[in-house]
């Protein structure tokens, strides 16, 4: 499925998406399929699907710590297109990765990889707009969506030039600091979700882990959340995993619906 | 050469790739960078702290001993007698000025075995500003002294205990700490890595070298020297003596770490040379020479020399690789450690391991004619700091 | 002042009290130095090595932020920035290559922390003269990594397993090898004490510190300082910036090391304080200051800095002192340390513990008026090598 | 006894001098007084009796030794001539001592000490004849011989100056080197004895330990021969030491009688 196709479908529902990270491999790729299914039952509408790469500057040391042990146990990008492609899933798959990993492959393979496994859009925190134009080209001719970042820091002209680039959705850096600070909730991420004027639909991300603030989030006029620590911490605890899984995309997705408007 | 400066690139590598919350403070730092590096106030200031702080000018020392020996006429540039003992401080100094220039508080940078967060604290002291250094919580143990070095310096040593717990994982927490503190913080690289303009940047501080070298060897020898010979391990020193000489006709050589061998493994290189046997591709910030593996997964890498044991190399020199300008090359740990001894028995100057890489490769190519008559070495940085690990190798 | 440098004497102090053997040695010493200390090819060369060897000038440093702090303005003279990390190198330097122009082939020294050794085993691989030091059995094991330093540079360390296996049993085993091997051996005193010519000799070589600072603060300042404060072990980094100045206006301060405390008992002093509380006595060749107990037994000194636990002094400081043209005081060990973390903290200069006694005796005495507006300190050394006697007080 | 006058009593005898040093005090100040006794009971014609001072520079690693557990055991110079008065010899006594414990006692007091203990003369190891005058002058006027040591490398100039300085006996330290080694002996030993022209005896020091070294010094001309570290080794062994002693004085004397012309 392709993501607008997820957003419109949402949208015609009144209803904000929930998007789930979770790192391919970690533990194993036997796992990440079982929680990919746990997630989708828990009520996960977009499902973001880590590829691991030894040096993950943009990720915090919960999710470091995933890509650690799914490279551990041998996760590859041969091996995570193969397993991508043997899941059974009808919401849309991001890929999310460093840009080393595509420029090693080779731009133009990694991308038809993405098509051919099903994966509907490319998330690449390491690559700016600026450095873009050839992956975004090569998207663009194989429908996927190339999806960027957006910070409380980007300037105006910047901004226009990622909105002018990116599709699927904008992934707005919410920087919430400690997890669970309303006034900065409040604050800094609805101001950012105001400076970002686009009909591309807005996903905000970083530090959102129970529904009270999945609901904040999308009360402040983002149309999606993107959770993936607090997920990537259940599966790092070992215990129960699907089951946990499965209960806090459904907590999340609860309170995206019941959020007031 | 000239309109590369002006652009992100170096040729084809070089750039930004790094998280969009750090692309404002990029273009904020490329802006401020630009507006200071020729303002004469900030020029003059900058030179006051080289010479009156950090002991420059550095000797060029002509090695009688050493070129007898080696049969080729050798120059030692002395920047082990640098304050902090390393050419470190040239970097550092300029970019906490820089800081205080910007109006920014605080200085953030990572360490791998010390020396770099060392030259930091040093320089974050000389200008009182609030420095924060991460350092792997192993090489915190291992490196217990320089911990305690900074510490006297009041800078706050940040063990990382997250990943392998040494320089990748520092790197990576630095970063995260930099996202979080863009506004009142700047992240001060050690070498010529990172996004741009750090290689543009750190190279043009480290310059004072060359430019040094250029009056010195003209007052000694009446001419330019025949070739240049500087270890690499992000490539700092190399580029702060090779830039001012880059459309001069001297030969320049970049020596890296060939560590045990030049072989590598799915996961890690017995070396660090990146230039002689790396492949393009993107880290920290960069394009540019990278150890990695058929997927693109950086390599561990590995080298007597802490201060060359990294899997990058700036970008610059990748351009400079590849056009032709500079001539890659590498020492073993074995060679480099025979040109240790060598310069502390026949000069009785005990060089940093790294230095001893440029030195081995002296001693290696002087028979072939390859350096001409008259070479410069630069001495990155004293050994002071390696006696343990050469001692271990001893025993 | 001019009349006593002719004889072997600084007013009553001085002379050669040293066995018969050696007479004729120093005789020949005096000549050969007085015909080469004014030789133009001799001092040429001598500068050329301070120079391009040694690293100097070494830079007279304002420390605004310590100024600020101890509220007088304060110059660093930054000896620690010297090949070697001290003042030491310029000694061994202008001896070892008086050694050459003798036509000895042979250098022998003694050491205790390994400061001195290090400088000679330095100056002799820069020349390549046969260089030997005696160190005290205990002391090589206690200063293990100064052995290494030595012997890289291809000197022979000779432990000496008598008496206390300390410096004094290293000094007495290095006069016994003088007297078997006058002919050939050049003894090379590190400071200014030891028969005549010795205490003249290592402060004149000693000299190019206060000849700098005379320039350097004409420069920074448009006049001489009020005062210059200098740590003092046997005195040759005082003497050194002492000298230049003795015929002007400044206030000279000689920093002594005060140890735990003020206090002696039969067979020690718990510091090494000469100037400020030894007697009259006759020590290593020389008449002086020194730490003695009734019967003139020499007792064991003590201090936190291993450079300044010496029981004698200087000759001419006990002339001096005596006559009132230098000042002399202590700083206690708890002082120093507290000094030497001020400066760290605030300049990012990490001074050896002997050096931070000057900086104490600044500390303490700023307030007071008694070192006027401008004061030069003497940073005789870098604290490197102190770190784990810092690290071993504060835990 | 004055020290010339032992001299002349040898003389007449046609026989040279054995002059025995050892440590006061060593290891305690009554196995001094023993261990005299037994050296003159062996022979010695003349008894050098070290008070020691901390920092012997002039001394070998032996007698530094010896020095160093006389002073551990208590030995200070008002022990010295307290035990010095005691002895009950009749053979000139001489102490031997580092300049600084003259210096500080005073040297007049020093002396009047020496004379009133009845020590014929002193020698100072680090006091040179350009430094010895105010001490010569005291002991002239209180009948002490100033003993001086003359070296091989000693000058001519400085030659004449000690030698018009010294009285009692010229103390030539021959620098034997290794322990017996005969061609040494015969070359820059003789050659020394030749060198000191004067009447005053002389007397040959350094590395003498039996009875044929002793009889090649007296052979080469030579009117005393001064042995101490091989005493102070004896001591130091702690093992049957005044007979030890006894015998090595003997064997010694035996061989200075029997050195031929
Ligand atoms: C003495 C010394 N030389 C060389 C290097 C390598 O760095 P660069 O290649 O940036 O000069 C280091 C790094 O720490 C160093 O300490
Ligand atoms: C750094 C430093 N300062 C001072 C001294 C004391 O010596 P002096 O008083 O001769 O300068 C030493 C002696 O080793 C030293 O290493």
């Amino acid at each position: 499925m392709r993501i607008p196709e997820k957003f419109r479908e949402l949208k015609k529902r009144n209803e904000g998406a929930l998007i789930a990270y979770i790192c391919a491999g970690d533990p194993t790729a036997e796992g990440t399929k079982e929680y990919v299914t746990a997630l989708v039952r828990g009520g996960a509408d977009i499902i973001e699907l880590g590829l691991p790469f030894s040096d993950p500057v943009a990720d915090g040391p919960t999710i470091q710590a995933g890509i650690e042990r799914a490279l551990a146990a041998g996760m590859t990008p041969d091996i995570y297109f193969k397993m991508v492609r043997s899941l059974k899933v009808h919401i849309p798959l991001v890929v999310m990765t460093y840009y080393n990993l595509i420029f090693k492959r080779g731009l133009e393979r990694f991308v038809v990889d993405c098509s051919a496994s099903g994966i509907s859009g490319i998330i690449v925190p390491d690559l700016p707009a600026e450095e873009s134009g050839e992956l975004a080209g090569l998207c663009e001719k194989n429908d996927i969506d190339l999806i960027f970042l957006v910070a409380p820091t980007t300037t105006e002209s910047r901004m226009k030039q990622i909105l002018t680039r990116g599709t699927g959705f904008i992934y707005l850096v919410a920087r919430l600091g400690v997890t669970g600070a309303r006034s900065d909730i409040a604050g800094s991420t609805s101001e950012l979700i105001q400076r970002v004027k686009t009909n591309t639909p807005k996903a905000v991300g970083f530090g959102i882990s129970n529904g009270r603030q999945a609901a904040e989030i999308i009360s402040a006029g983002a149309d999606g959340v993107i959770v993936g620590s607090a997920f990537v911490d259940i599966i790092a605890s070992g215990n129960d995993v699907p089951r946990r899984l499965e209960a806090l995309a459904r907590e999340l997705k609860y309170g995206i619906k019941m959020a007031p408007e | 050469m000239k309109q590369e400066q002006r652009s992100t690139k170096f040729g084809k590598y070089g750039g930004q790739f790094v998280p969009e919350v750090l692309m404002p403070v990029l273009e904020e730092l490329t802006e401020e960078y630009e507006k200071y590096k020729d303002d004469p106030v900030f020029n003059e200031e900058l030179d006051y702290y080289l010479r009156d702080f950090a002991g420059r000018p550095s000797p060029l020392y002509y090695a009688k001993q050493l070129s007898r020996e080696y049969g080729v006429k050798i120059y030692l540039k002395r920047e082990d007698l640098v304050h902090g003992g390393a050419h470190k401080l040239n970097n550092t100094l300029g970019q906490a000025l820089l800081t205080r220039y910007m109006g920014k508080k605080r200085i953030i940078a990572e360490t791998g075995a010390g020396q770099h967060g060392t030259a930091c604290a040093m320089a974050g002291a000389a200008f009182g500003i609030t420095t924060e250094v991460y350092m792997g919580a192993k090489d915190t143990v291992r490196q217990r002294m320089n911990v305690y070095r900074m510490e006297l310096m009041g800078t706050k040593v940040i063990p990382v205990k997250s990943g392998s717990q040494t320089l990748k994982d520092a790197i990576n927490e630095a970063m995260r700490n930099w996202v979080a503190n863009v506004e009142t913080t700047h992240y001060l690289i050690g070498s010529v890595v990172g996004p741009h303009p750090y290689p543009t940047m750190v190279r043009d501080f480290q310059s004072v070298i060359g430019k040094e070298v250029r009056k010195q060897i003209m007052e000694k020898e009446g001419r330019f020297p025949d070739s240049i010979v500087a270890c690499t391990g992000g490539g700092s020193n190399a580029m702060g003596i090779f830039h001012p000489f880059i459309d001069d006709d001297v030969d320049l050589f970049a020596v890296e770490a060939g560590g045990s061998g030049m072989k590598t493994t799915d996961k890690e290189a017995l070396h660090s040379a990146t230039l002689c046997a790396g492949e393009d591709g993107v880290l920290h910030g960069a394009r540019t020479k990278v150890l990695q593996n058929k997927y693109g997964q950086i390599l561990e890498s590995s080298s007597i020399a802490a201060g060359l044991d990294y899997a990058g190399v700036g970008p610059e020199l990748a351009y400079l690789a590849d056009i032709g300008r500079i001539k890659p090359r590498y020492s073993l740990d074995a060679e480099a450690l025979e040109a240790f001894h060598d310069l502390c028995r026949l000069e009785g100057i005990i060089p940093a391991l790294e230095s001893s890489h440029a030195v081995a490769y002296v001693k290696k190519a002087a028979g072939s004619g390859e350096l001409g008559d008259v070479v410069v070495i630069n001495i990155s940085g004293r050994g002071d700091k390696d006696l343990e690990t050469v001692l271990g190798m001893n025993k």
